[in-house]
């Protein structure tokens, strides 16, 4: 009965659906302008805040590409969201993995120099690729990765949030587990994948999410890396049909924008539950 | 075939005029193909390219805006001049058959043509021909000079209009190609074209006059500031602005999106100032051959910008752009095709640059522009805000831009 | 906090920690290291001509009064999103958590904005507030408040932090709430019988142990107002008005980027470096500290 | 201080049709300064009954009454009462003194009188040099002593425990049985103790009230509780090992069941005849596992020296005066 | 199956120098197939003596055999044990199955073999029907049989089980244990048994190792201990109320300690005057709280009509034969 009071209640659904009208707006405005044409939007003083009748136009333009208002090409945004979903999965899986192992051994054993390789992986934590972006490309064409999935994502990956993350994880893990299982007859590795991997369920649920998120989002890195068309992820292209110096055509841009956001919200909807039970668990 | 490599920054309708002329050279040939990738805008391309030279991985050719013409010249074995290419190709090169206020401005002190005029623009006055009418202005009497701009203004704002006049390019426009214009320095050693030891010199009196005008009829609602580079170009696309002043290259655009009639004019001038109007300063991008490639690309080049120089291939690239034709060929065969006829207006940039240039007016090459730009915005941002007035901002700019200037020269001068 | 239970082997801890250690070897500390070199070195932007100048890439920086206040701008900017963006996502959460039918609606409906990149945020943003077709910028302007971002330093400022906060708000709200569910219901029942309202009760018993939560989301924060958010001004002040709006890494951004000053931007790298490692090194000492309810 | 009263008490979970009822049109009277027991099995309604009287559970039907006050619509500040929680629900944040001081402070007492109040608890429950630490810091009968603290400064009306001493190993619960003893014997407050444990249960009524599945079996001392189970049920939840319910045997009329305690049957030269399964030694005593006919038996024995064989035969019979009746079909006493 | 011989244990914590000895020079010997309880106060060294026994934890000094094999340098998996723990450690993601299997798997059993012991070990412990449930689908008395059933499976020559009841209620512990029993009796395991509660220590061991402080204080059979403990410590230890100890009294030699069990104290009408504090009724029994002088004196009771008056006094007397002494310097029983 405490807290539920019904006054309280209406105040909160008030709270939030002010909360959520006021985040939805821009989404909703983004989809309202995607099924407006070109035109209408560059004419519009302020854009209208009902739907046109270009829904199945503007979106397969955007998917498949075409000539544009314009009079330019409209690069299909299909191709690019392969590129995005490739590279995406493989940071959010790749980080994953190697995140796991060296939490798994930062954790779980005890080695000489254990304590600077604990410092050297974890001072990466928060230092994003923005900031070492020159000389990072350097080394990426120095090894010759440009151009390719290896150099579109790899530097992605090196950084310690998610071993972060999994050695708190691993930190709640019950010692009792470990001694039932060595117990069992189970070395490290056969521990690993029989019984750390499945507990760490929920917490890589949680980084894949992130993961995901973070690696599809990318725009700067790739804009360096990539030279050919077939590499662009979308949000790149997206940006490229801004930075035109005339009017860009808003209601293909809005296009992209909605459909480069589904692939993420599925994967956020997908994971919602272990996602947030993820974090729970192993943050704090 | 041997692929070239073309990096450039023609987004959005000019990807497809890009795209089209790659194609149809293709097409013209079978031993070699180029292959156009665009990398964003102007900066990120060249800062891409600057990355992928370090590494070795650049493309053949990089399409570089203007304001990247001084570093591009200042970068040892960076770049391989157009004329080299040409000779090496065994391709006849004559300068004279281009657009001299065009080519003199990529062309080096000892006449070596260094990068490939591909598309320049200048700056015009576009205005909104139904804003006029409904001002009770005539829609076929723009105006010519700054006093001639106070009154249109002051009538189409007595007539309600919330934003009689904007610009693009504030530095551009309102400082470069004004300083041109009226044959006055924007920098000291013309205008940096003749070495590396120039300095800023727009806070004169002359563009203290200006500023200060511009200030106040900002002041009296006369002017608005709608942001840095080309921003401001859709408050009068849609109709919100009566006029606006911007590059050339923006006529296609106006052409498509705008819903109202509208003209072309010249920029304006001050009529008390002696030489003016001079010409206008250019705009756009030039096309330059990255060093360090193999001597088959180089011919593969060299034909491509001997394509492109064909008269009716530039004629179609000016007349579908609005950017200016590289060839006097091309500007003769537009003329002749009618097509100025028809489009009034669109011969209004070529106008204003096929002048005589004088070391004022020949163009602007300064080491770190893209900064210098950054400054002057920043600056005059105070200004139009009310923070500053116009002196202190144009000193503190010149100040700034120095700094910048004499970094480039140290950085540059072994 | 240490394991009890270790597992012993000479071998297997070196090839577990192997990939990450070549990742973070080659793709971390090679480009700090080259990004320190670069600091020291003046160089064209194609690196044609390089030379050394030992500190003066620095005290360029440090005689540059616009580079001097970005700091301030980041702070400004940093303790705006955070502080705006966790209240937000905090009284959100707390609604909520608060209500027995629609959580997940709401939910699901709040998690939108963490599906758009940042770089994508700062146009949608300035598309609602640019004129002319800036939706928002009418509705104020309709109720007479005159927008500009483009000259306002208080209105470019706003936007930015709008577009920021509204960008992370998914992801505060998401942590919120979970760590508010994971308090055990009878403290908020004790709480009541102890006569403490509502409000009381938020403030005395949920918020103080939400703490370990609130401080995670902090750091996060502050380190997204620092690092992510270049691409949201890129997109919608470029900095400006004059530089009221450029923060540190959209300086590095900039002269790194735009304006190919690739020594300026190295040093700049290396201060930035530097704040992130103290940084971290005081979070993980909070962190390992930090109290433990049980 | 307060009477509690009952009157056709019913709850409900979920809605009429589909909901569960949980508690069934319950009437009782706790007297003023009384310490009532509720005892049952686990999800009897326990807990539930409990919380309907702090407040934290709305009343679906009848009236509950503090003193003559109805408190069905009041929040649990506005009731005058306290609780001592199963898991304690001290505020992890807090020290042992604001836990304890917290409720004084909401309702605005000055420093020094809570000071003074939350020291004199303190030394009660010699929780004087732990005033300084946070919960977490405490053991697990420190904490539970905390909980306590936090109820007593309050000098509520009405006491309320839910299970309090659950989570306490055997040797502490003894101990803080008697201090919650001493303290109910001290203040003289009206307390309603939840457990599910019947030795907590017997030994700290005065009365008790024995629920099952939301229904009242038996309310009473412990004594008669324990010696006139009005009930099967009770009989068989009151008592380790419980009563010996034998059906079907000469002796008992058909249609009842005959309950006798183990420790009721005497070993003898006649009565009846049953085979030993087991023998656990416990020390002071000896229970012996037999089996009669279909019947289940236990004895309970302080004889030292008795130790039959597995699979032995004893003769047992029910101590003079010590058998109870019972119903088969109601389950209900026969007197 | 397999004898457990501890010669010279020491087990030290930390370093020579700055280390804590938990294991104090212990040698004794587990009989093949024998149930042996070990029992203490918390913190003796209970856990860690089986953790050593398991290779859980390294010997720091001395050696252990099962069998005839020193097992010192032994991995866990290779000393053929199987160990069940207090919160039972279960694979949360497995299926009880699985849980069961896992071991067995390991050890590269074929799959029919597996599924026959472990649905023999099921059918046992009555675990069949929830064979492909998760463990956090079981009430807490399934997961214990689940973490017996594991133990059960591998067939191995020595169960270990560390307090694996603790976390049972007081019905389910009762129950439990007398399966453990029956279990024992099947399979004639050698079994060590960890505890510090004393009913399951005299109720389960053939033998039982009382522990203090990392020393062995005592190591006979459950009867043994309660009936003549070898120290004061072993006296205290066993036995709820435990032993009253007596000293300066008239009657106990200076220089001793008396010993008598709160059943062995008789009320007669002469011996000694007693004043009683606190009456404690436990259904069957009854517990009377005393003062002799300055010694506290509990009595146990079975009589339902004794009610003394709090402050009443009575006369009390040892039963002939029950008293224990020690020396009051040493605490080791003198006979
Ligand atoms: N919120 C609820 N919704 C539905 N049923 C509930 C709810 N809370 C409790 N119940 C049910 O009500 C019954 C009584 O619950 P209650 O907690 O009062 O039992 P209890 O006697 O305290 O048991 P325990 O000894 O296990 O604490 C149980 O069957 C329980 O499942
Ligand atoms: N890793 C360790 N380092 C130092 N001391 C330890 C360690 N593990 C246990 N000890 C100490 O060794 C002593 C014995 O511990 P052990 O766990 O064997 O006790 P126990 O008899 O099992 O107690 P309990 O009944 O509480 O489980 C304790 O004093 C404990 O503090
Ligand atoms: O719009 P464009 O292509 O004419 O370019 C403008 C110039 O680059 C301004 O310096
Ligand atoms: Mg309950
Ligand atoms: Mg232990």
């Amino acid at each position: 009965m405490v807290e539920r009071k019904s006054g309280l209640t209406w105040l909160s659904h008030l709270v939030l659906l002010l909360g959520v009208l006021t985040v939805a707006l821009p989404l909703y405005i983004t989809v309202i302008a995607s099924t407006q044409s070109a035109e209408e939007i560059a004419r519009a003083s302020p854009i209208s805040l009902m739907p046109s009748s270009h829904f199945m136009d503007t979106y397969r333009l955007a998917l498949f590409g075409g000539p544009s208002f314009q009079g330019g090409v409209i690069v299909p945004a299909w191709p690019m969201m392969k590129v995005s979903l490739i590279s995406a999965l493989i940071i959010s899986i790749g980080k994953i993995a190697i995140s796991l192992l060296s939490a798994f051994a930062i954790v779980y054993f005890r080695f000489p120099l254990r304590g600077l390789v604990f410092w050297m992986v974890f001072v990466t934590l928060m230092l994003p690729v923005e900031v070492r972006i020159g000389p990072t490309y350097d080394v990426v064409a120095t090894l010759g990765l440009l151009n390719s999935y290896a150099g579109l994502t790899i530097p992605l990956i090196a950084s310690a949030t998610a071993t972060f993350l999994f050695r708190q994880f691993f930190l709640t893990v019950p010692d009792e587990l470990t001694e039932a299982a060595r117990m069992d007859g189970a070395g490290p590795m056969r521990f690993f994948w029989d019984v750390l991997l499945p507990l760490s369920k929920t917490s890589i649920a949680a980084l894949f999410v992130i993961q995901f998120i973070y690696g599809w989002n990318q725009y700067l890195w790739p804009l360096l890396v990539t030279t050919s068309e077939d590499m662009y992820p979308v949000v790149m292209g997206i940006r490229r049909l801004i930075s035109t110096e005339s009017t860009p055509d808003w209601n293909i841009v809005m296009a992209n924008v909605v459909l480069a956001m589904i692939p993420p919200m599925i994967i956020i909807m997908l994971m919602q539950k272990w996602f947030v039970k993820g974090l729970v668990d192993s943050e704090k | 075939a041997t692929e070239i490599i073309w990096w450039h920054a023609m987004s959005g309708a000019l990807e497809g005029w890009v795209n089209d002329l790659a194609k149809n050279f293709n097409e013209s040939q079978t031993e070699y193909k180029v292959v156009p990738v665009l990398k964003g805008s102007y900066d990120e391309a060249m800062t891409a390219a600057a990355a992928a030279f370090r590494a070795g991985n650049q493309p053949d050719i990089l399409q570089v805006f203007e304001v990247g013409t001084a570093t591009m010249m200042a970068s040892k074995n960076t770049i391989m001049p157009v004329t080299e290419v040409m000779k090496k190709a065994g391709i006849t090169f004559k300068p004279t058959d281009y657009v001299p206020a065009v080519i003199g401005y990529y062309t080096a002190p000892n006449g070596e043509v260094l990068s490939f005029p591909f598309n320049s623009s200048t700056t015009v006055l576009y205005y909104n021909k139904d804003a006029f009418k409904a001002s009770g202005l005539d829609p076929e009497k723009p105006p010519v000079t700054w006093a001639d701009m106070e009154n249109v203004m002051t009538k189409l704002k007595a007539s309600g209009s919330t934003c009689p006049y904007t610009t693009s390019w504030m530095s551009w426009v309102q400082l470069e190609s004004f300083s041109a214009w009226h044959d006055t320095e924007f920098a000291t050693l013309g205008n940096g074209m003749k070495g590396l030891n120039t300095r800023l010199a727009f806070n004169a009196p002359l563009q203290q006059r200006h500023i200060g005008n511009l200030e106040k009829w900002s002041k009296e609602g006369l002017f608005k500031y709608n942001g840095r580079a080309s921003a401001a170009t859709n408050s009068f696309v849609s109709g919100d602005c009566a006029m606006i002043t911007g590059s050339s290259a923006t006529y296609a655009d106006v052409k498509r999106s705008g819903k109202f009639a509208f003209g072309i004019s010249t920029l304006p001038y001050y009529q008390d100032v002696k030489g003016a109007p001079q010409n206008t300063v250019i705009g756009g991008a030039s096309l330059w051959t990255m060093a360090g490639k193999p001597a088959d690309h180089y011919k593969g080049v060299a034909q491509f910008f001997a394509y492109l120089s064909k008269p009716e291939v530039a004629a179609a690239s000016h007349q579908r752009t609005g950017y200016l034709p590289v060839t006097i060929a091309a500007y003769e065969l537009t003329d002749k095709s009618g097509f100025y006829k028809e489009n009034p207006g669109t011969d209004v940039a070529v106008t204003q640059m096929i002048r005589k240039t004088t070391d004022k007016s020949r163009g602007i090459r300064l080491g770190n522009f893209v900064q210098i730009r950054t400054i002057i915005d920043e600056e005059l941002e105070q200004v139009w805000s009310g923070k500053k007035s116009s002196k202190e901002a144009l000193d503190t700019a010149v100040k700034r831009g120095n700094e910048q200037l004499e970094r480039f020269e140290k950085a540059n001068s072994k | 906090m240490e394991k009890k239970v270790r597992f012993k082997s000479r071998w297997l801890p070196w090839v577990l920690i192997a990939p990450q250690m070549i990742v973070i070897l080659i793709f971390f500390f090679w480009p700090a290291a080259q990004a320190l070199y670069q600091s020291v070195l003046s160089q064209d932007a194609f690196g044609t001509s390089v030379e050394f100048v030992g500190a003066e890439n620095f005290e360029r920086l440090f005689s540059d009064s616009t580079y001097l206040e970005s700091f301030y701008t980041t702070a400004i900017f940093a303790i705006l999103v955070a502080s705006i963006g966790l209240s937000l996502a905090l009284l959100l959460a707390v609604m909520a958590n608060s209500i027995v039918v629609g959580t997940g609606f709401y939910r699901t409906l709040l998690i939108g904005p963490y599906a758009i990149a940042p770089a994508v945020a700062g146009v949608l943003w300035l598309f609602m507030f640019a004129s002319p077709m800036g939706v928002v910028a009418f509705a104020l302007k309709s109720i007479g408040i005159n927008w500009n971002q483009l000259l306002n330093t208080g209105n470019a400022m706003t936007l930015i932090v709008i577009a920021a906060v509204w960008k992370q708000i998914s992801y505060n709200f998401l942590f919120f709430l979970a760590g508010l569910q994971s308090i055990p219901k009878s403290l908020i029942e004790a709480a009541a019988i102890d006569g403490a309202s509502p409000w009381r009760r938020f403030w005395t018993i949920a918020f103080p142990l939400l703490s370990p939560t609130t401080f995670f989301l902090l750091v996060i924060n502050v380190v997204y107002a620092f690092f992510e958010t270049f691409s949201i001004i890129d997109a919608t002040t470029h900095g400006g008005p004059g530089t009221a709006t450029s923060t540190l890494v959209y300086r590095v951004y900039y002269d790194g980027f735009k304006a190919m000053d690739m020594g300026g931007s190295a040093a700049q790298s290396v201060i930035l470096m530097i704040l992130v490692i103290v940084l971290t090194v005081v979070q993980f000492r909070f962190v390992e500290r930090q109290v433990q309810y049980s | 201080m307060a009477s509690i009263t009952f009157t056709h008490v019913k709850k409900q979970y979920g809605n009429a049709r589909a909901g569960v009822q949980v508690i069934h049109d319950l009437t009782a009277q706790v007297e003023d300064g009384e310490f009532v027991v509720i005892v049952g099995p686990s999800g009897c309604g326990k807990s539930t009954l409990l919380r309907m009287v702090a407040g934290l559970e709305e009343i679906s039907d009848g009236t509950i009454a503090i003193g003559d006050k109805i408190v069905n619509g009041l929040e649990p500040a506005e009731r005058d009462i306290a609780m001592v929680f199963q898991n304690y629900a001290l505020y992890p944040h807090m020290s042992v003194f604001d836990n304890m001081a917290y409720g004084l402070k909401i309702a605005k007492m000055p420093e020094t009188e809570i000071r003074a109040r939350v020291d004199k608890v303190a030394a009660i429950l010699e929780l004087a040099p732990y005033l300084d630490r946070k919960p977490r810091a405490l053991s697990g009968g420190q904490r539970q002593r905390v909980a306590m603290g936090r109820a007593i400064v309050r000098q509520p009306k009405v006491f309320l425990f839910d299970e309090p001493l659950s989570n306490l190993d055997a040797k502490l619960r003894a101990h803080t049985r008697l201090e919650i003893q001493k303290l109910h014997r001290d203040l003289g407050i009206t307390s309603l103790f939840v457990t599910h444990d019947q030795v907590e249960a017997m030994t700290l009524a005065q009365r008790m009230i024995v629920l099952n599945a939301g229904v009242v079996e038996q309310f009473g001392t412990p004594k008669e509780v324990y010696q006139r189970p009005a009930s099967v049920f009770v009989a068989s939840f009151m008592g380790s090992p419980p009563m010996n319910l034998l059906k079907n045997i000469a002796g008992v009329p058909s249609g009842q069941v005959l309950g006798i305690r183990p420790e009721h049957l005497d070993i003898d030269v006649d009565g009846w005849s049953v085979s030993v399964e087991a023998v656990e030694m416990l020390g002071a005593e000896r229970l012996i596992y037999c089996s009669l006919g279909a019947n289940q038996l236990i004895l309970r024995s302080y004889d030292d020296h008795l130790n039959p064989a597995l699979g032995s035969t004893l003769k047992v019979k029910p101590r003079e005066g010590y058998s109870h009746h019972f119903g088969a079909v109601t389950g209900k006493r026969i007197e």
